[in-house]
């Protein structure tokens, strides 16, 4: 049963890997990167390192997605307005 | 106490330091950060020396080891072979010479951050000293991380401009890379061995034949340190980070940072992939000997074609290292301790040119070779200096380049007959440009270059990096390159010198020896050696290399245009194109080159 | 038993450095970067995993279970702390890379050429 | 380089790429099957002196060695971060804008905030006994303070941000981890090596010097990853460039943010 | 040591569920991906504590516990910088249902004890977070 978790949690992985890298939008991506974060710390522990997935949690699912998004705020910010970074950039796919 | 003792604390002390700096350095003035953080790099540098000295006792084979926390074959493992901890001495009294050096050099510190520049550099001392002295994978792992993240950081120092920022993140990208390549090669070892000291890793594999394991986790791991010592086509990212680095920063890139990668690679061939269930020598050569040859050639060619002279400088420090690898490639005693005395009169040699540099970038805000012309007719010191610099540079004896090119080249010609003269075309093409960029800017001889030159390329505009226009030049900014080309004089003709070299290099490549020192506790019997030494033939063949650099740098000053030239290395340079994207992808493309190349390694 | 792990490491690798090869927006970039490095930590737990085993943490467990592999889950927390650190220095470049260039898109990047 | 000669040259090394890892996959132990020497030895040692979690007696004292290296990379990420998000000379900063947060959210980002608290000093304390550990749970804690700027705003943030105290505090852990290993130089034994008491086995203060080593960590991380993120504030909420309120330069050429945008395009 | 199959098997419900959140996170509308950042957390959270169980291993409830407090930590960033924060039944429901549907057998399986205050601390974590950054009300977004 075991092997049914972590077959299905490294499916999960590599397809949110995938995703992560085909989202081309920095915020889509933020978005999926903390999806990644927290199925790599599903692995994780599925795997019984749940030391390891303590630390993937804090750092994939909340510090890297602020600080990208963040940049992003920064990046798109326009003169003379503050909320560049709440316009999606691309259309839905 | 116990010399072994003394070994983490090579790591340590630094650390102590920034931590120290970087608690107060808010408050501190800049003339106090400034000696706290010379103290400390001082205070490692004669540890190291210490380990050094005493490596040899009680018997000339032996050399210390310890285990951190005492966990012997449990822990991680620090050595101090006379290499290793040559190169950990060789580091900090460079980063000793670069803090006395960047005393004067940035007129104003960053706002409310004084201490900030020296504690960066002191991290980047330990990270490159526990590189240097560890005898576990992992371990050695973190340290290259660890240079590379203070490298980046100091690479992009100066946030106000462009250019550094550029440099830096393609510097960040496509080491972070080599990186990971180099984890999954580890992870791959610890799968087969359950070990990650070198010597553990060893002598499990040799339990065992060579197979596809063996040679995936040899090429990741390679790749990630040729990533760092800047081998074709792993190269680009150098130029584009050196060039464009704080003055100080770059003396200790190019000085060691860059040769610890190659360093790093004959370390792990070494202990962990010479024995027999490692992979062939014939395999490891070729490999490591095709990408040594297009390293050095391009490097060269590249050096040539530059007019952005800390560019120049950059390609040149590629084309050497193309050399030094060379020299590890051919697998001999000869080799490594030719290249080690070769790499230790370099890294004065170019710390002094980029020292140089320096001094023309804060006086004229420019290093691009064309605009400065004969502005420097007033600096004659500095002349002197760049143009003994670009002779040693050419392998001049007696400079500790000479002697080391000549010894690497002797021992690279026993390998192939061609390679001496490779040694000698690439020191004289580079110490050639480097004698050009002189001529031209401090005695203003040739013709005055038009603009019509050279196509898309980087010119040499740059922000000083002082606070205002040096008037005066501060005493550290030329007393600086001076002690340094003097050092690169004196450990060429100092005997005591080669014969250390020489016996480091016997030591080094002595697998079971190792393995023995570092497990069992055994002292290895002290390998028979040949130390460096000055020969006849050596000898002219340095001074022809000096000649022909004179020649070519006369012969380009009188009669500068080139066009056919120019249109043949065209496409070469199109390839230096700034784009990360370009870089990951040779990156990726090396990692399947270096798989052909050693791929009849199992069979 | 499976062998998907090692196979789902490559794939995260090659996809991320995919991403960084085609990528026009460096924070892109720096993203794939942190995805081709969770390549590393799947492969590193993968290698160290035990069927049958359970966490090396003995607080709850008794002694002498069958356990995984510890060494592998001690190098993979140094690995997420490398590359969390690794990110956080690259978006800091990119933050004034596009202050100083006026974009983010490595295409339009061409100070540094030949 | 062209972008599709670029695509080549990564394909025909991607392929070579797959082909090795292939090559190695094959040759790797079947997954789950084979103990490693060192995993057992690691075990034995950590037992031996009575830290219950092995993962934090690998980190703090079998490798500890590593786990300072780790650390400085952390100290050097954060201390070349504040170098590179400084306020330029031609920046200034103003004051951030005030923001109205719905009262429900204000309550739960508040409580949340105290329970986040707590719960990364419970990991960091735990660390040499469950899973967890000054990393983990200095995470935790740092971002729990952030909070604070989802239930109010980032003047809110910065009233109980000392800068300054976070900095010092990062580098005193920095200093307090070295010198910890110092201090056993000084007792006679090796650097880093283990020299206090280590109690008994799943107690709080189990496994001699690494709960100390942990609460190092757990300072140094906890402050660095506070500094850290308010230098990305700072930048995204507070610095201006020059030329941002009077139209900026790079208005048109803005394709920075949205590469797809640009290719639909073209 | 020995795992509980059938604890284990329940821990497949939650983690199959992600399957599709996946999709919508990659490909859905800002409100969408919000919505499925939530789930995320949310069904994350009950497959570790089911697993914990499975394995036989208390200690594994401390990751469910710091899912618990950092999910809807993320998931109010992004409503800060996407300035949406959608009402969203689903979320609700899944929550309202799911949790306690977990929470109480694996209460049960437990027993009193220090291990079963922790979970309704964990169950109690995940339900207010779900329910408070998807719930109507206000103007759709974090700030009033």
């Amino acid at each position: 049963m075991t092997d049914a978790l972590i077959v299905v949690a490294l499916l999960l992985v590599a397809g949110a890997a995938t995703a992560a890298v085909l989202n081309r939008d920095p915020v889509r991506q933020a978005l999926v990167l903390s999806f990644l974060g927290l199925s790599l710390a599903l692995l994780f522990t599925f795997l019984q390192a749940p030391d390891v997935a303590l630390s993937q949690l804090a750092v994939g699912s909340a510090v890297t997605p602020l600080m990208i998004l963040l940049t992003v705020r920064k990046v798109r910010r326009r003169p003379g307005s503050d909320d560049g970074a709440d316009k999606p950039a691309g259309r839905g796919r | 106490m116990d010399t072994a003792r003394l070994l983490p604390l090579v790591v340590a002390v630094p650390l102590l330091g920034a931590a120290v700096l970087v608690a107060t350095g808010r408050r501190l003035p800049r003339l106090v950060s400034d000696i706290v953080g010379c103290a400390f790099a001082a205070a490692t540098a004669a540890l190291a020396l210490l380990v050094l000295f005493r490596a040899g006792h009680p018997g000339p084979g032996t050399y210390p080891v310890e285990w951190v926390g005492g966990w012997r074959r449990v822990g991680i493992v620090l050595v101090g072979d006379p290499l290793g901890a040559g190169l950990a001495a060789l580091v900090s009294l460079l980063v000793v010479t670069v803090l006395v050096y960047s005393w004067r050099y940035f007129e104003e510190p960053p706002r409310r951050h004084t201490g900030s520049f020296p504690a960066l550099i002191l991290v980047f001392q330990a990270g490159m000293c526990g590189f240097a002295l560890t005898g576990d994978l992992f371990n050695a792992f973190v340290f290259f991380e660890l240079m590379g993240v203070v490298a980046y950081a100091l690479t992009g120092f100066r946030v106000e401009e462009p250019k550094p920022l550029q440099g830096a993140l393609a510097f960040g990208v496509v080491n972070s890379l080599g990186g990971y390549a180099t984890l999954l090669g580890i992870t791959l070892l610890y799968a087969r061995t359950g070990e990650l000291g070198f010597a553990q890793i060893g002598r499990r594999l040799d339990a065992d034949g060579p197979d596809g394991l063996v040679l995936a986790a040899f090429v990741l791991v390679t790749t990630g340190l040729l990533v760092k010592a800047a081998a074709v086509p792993f190269h680009f990212w150098l130029p584009d980070a050196h060039a464009v680095a704080p003055t100080p920063v770059c003396m200790l890139l190019s000085g060691v940072m860059v040769e610890l990668g190659v360093y790093g690679v004959a370390r792990v061939y070494w202990t962990v992939f010479s024995g027999p269930g490692g992979l062939s020598h014939p395999d490891v050569t070729r490999a490591l000997l095709v990408l040594g040859v297009l390293t050095t050639l391009l490097g060269a060619a590249m050096c040539w074609r530059q007019r952005h002279l800390k560019r120049l400088l950059a390609f040149s420090t590629v084309a050497h290292t193309g050399l030094f690898l060379i020299g590890v490639a051919v697998l001999t005693p000869e080799g490594i301790s030719g290249t080690a005395l070769y790499v230790l009169g370099h890294a004065g040699v170019k710390a002094a040119l980029f020292a140089c540099v320096g001094v023309l970038l804060d006086r004229y805000a420019t290093v691009d070779e064309h605009e400065l012309f004969a502005r420097a007719r007033e600096l004659p010191e500095v002349g002197v200096l760049f143009a003994v610099g670009g002779l040693a540079l050419s392998g001049l004896p007696p400079f500790a380049s000479g002697l080391g090119k000549a010894a690497a080249e002797e021992a690279a010609g026993h390998t192939a007959g061609w390679l001496p003269a490779l040694y000698v075309l690439v020191s004289a093409v580079t110490g050639g440009a480097v004698l050009r960029a002189g001529l031209r800017i401090f005695a203003g001889v040739g013709r005055r270059p038009g603009k019509e030159e050279g196509g898309p390329e980087t010119t040499g505009e740059e922000e000083p990096e002082t606070g205002g226009r040096l008037g005066r030049i501060p005493v550290p900014l030329l007393a600086v390159p001076a002690a340094l080309l003097a050092a690169s004089l004196a450990l060429g003709v100092i005997p005591a010198v080669a014969s250390a070299v020489g016996r480091a290099g016997a030591l080094f490549t002595d697998t079971g020896g190792y393995r023995r020192t570092v497990l069992d506790g055994h002292a290895a019997a002290a390998p028979a050696h040949l130390p460096p030494h000055w020969q006849l033939t050596g000898i002219l063949l340095g001074l022809l290399s000096a000649a022909l650099a004179i020649a070519l740098a006369t012969l380009a000053v009188r009669r500068p245009v080139h066009t056919g030239a120019a249109a043949l290395f065209a496409p070469v340079r199109r390839l230096q194109s700034g784009h990360i994207g370009d870089y990951v992808a040779w990156l990726v493309a090396g990692a399947a080159l270096l798989t052909v190349l050693t791929v009849p390694g199992i069979r | 038993m499976t062998v998907l792990p090692y196979p789902v490491a490559g794939w995260i690798f090659l996809i991320g450095v995919y991403g960084l090869v085609t990528s026009r927006n460096l924070i892109h970039a720096v993203g794939c970067l942190a995805v081709t490095q969770s390549s590393t930590y799947v492969l590193l737990l993968a290698v160290g995993y035990r069927d049958g085993g359970t966490a090396p943490v003995f607080a709850d467990a008794p002694t002498d279970s069958r356990v995984v592999d510890p060494v592998v889950q001690a190098l993979a927390l140094t690995d997420i702390v490398v590359g969390a650190t690794v990110t956080a220095l690259l978006l800091a470049l990119v933050v004034q890379l596009r202050k100083r260039h006026g974009t983010v898109d490595p295409d339009a990047l061409s100070e540094l050429k030949g | 380089m062209s972008a599709r000669a670029r695509l080549w040259i990564f394909l025909v090394g991607a392929a070579g790429f797959a082909v090795l890892f292939a090559a190695a996959c094959i040759d790797l132990p079947a997954f789950g099957t084979v103990p490693h020497p060192y995993g057992v030895r690691a075990v034995r040692a950590a037992l031996s002196h009575h830290t219950s979690n092995v993962i934090a007696s690998v980190n703090f004292d079998l490798r500890a060695f590593d786990t300072l290296g780790e650390e400085t990379i952390l100290f050097s990420a954060v201390l070349g971060t504040v170098v590179l998000l400084r306020q330029a000379r031609d920046e200034h900063r103003k004051d951030p804008e005030p923001a109205v947060v719905h009262p429900r959210v204000r309550r739960f980002a508040l409580l949340t905030l105290a329970c986040a608290l707590l719960v990364g000093l419970y990991v960091i304390a735990h660390g040499q006994i469950s899973p967890g550990g000054g990393f983990q749970g200095g995470v935790v804690a740092a971002t729990a303070l952030h909070l604070l700027y989802i239930a109010a705003d980032y003047r809110a943030l910065e009233r109980v941000r000392p800068l300054t105290l976070y900095e010092i505090g990062e580098a005193a852990g920095e200093a307090a981890y070295v010198i910890t290993g110092l201090a056993a130089v000084l007792a006679g034994s090796a650097f880093l090596a283990n020299v206090l008491p280590f109690g008994t086995l799943a107690a709080l203060s189990s496994g001699g010097t690494v709960p100390v080593l942990n609460a190092a960590v757990g300072l140094e991380v906890t402050s660095g990853i506070v500094v850290l993120l308010a230098r990305f504030l700072d930048q995204a909420v507070e610095i201006e460039e020059p030329g941002e309120d009077d139209g900026g330069p790079w208005d048109s050429g803005d394709s920075g943010g949205n590469g797809d945008e640009q290719r639909e395009r073209a | 040591m020995s795992t509980s199959d059938g604890w284990l098997a329940a821990a497949l419900v939650p983690l199959l569920a992600l399957v599709p959140v996946l999709w919508r996170i990659a490909y859905g509308s800002p409100k969408d991906r919000l919505i499925g950042q939530n789930l995320t957390s949310l069904l994350a959270g009950l497959a570790l504590l089911l697993a914990a169980r499975g394995f036989h291993r208390t200690s594994y409830n401390d990751v469910a516990l710091v899912v618990s407090v950092l999910g809807p930590t993320g998931t109010l960033i992004y409503a800060r910088f996407l300035d949406v924060l959608p009402d969203s039944r689903l979320v609700r429901w899944t929550a309202l249902v799911g949790v306690p549907a977990t929470v109480l057998p694996l209460c049960v399986a437990t027993g009193p004890g220090r291990a079963m205050v922790k979970l309704l601390l964990i169950g109690a974590m995940l339900i207010a977070g779900s329910v408070v950054t998807s719930a109507s009300g206000g103007k759709g977004g974090v700030t009033a």
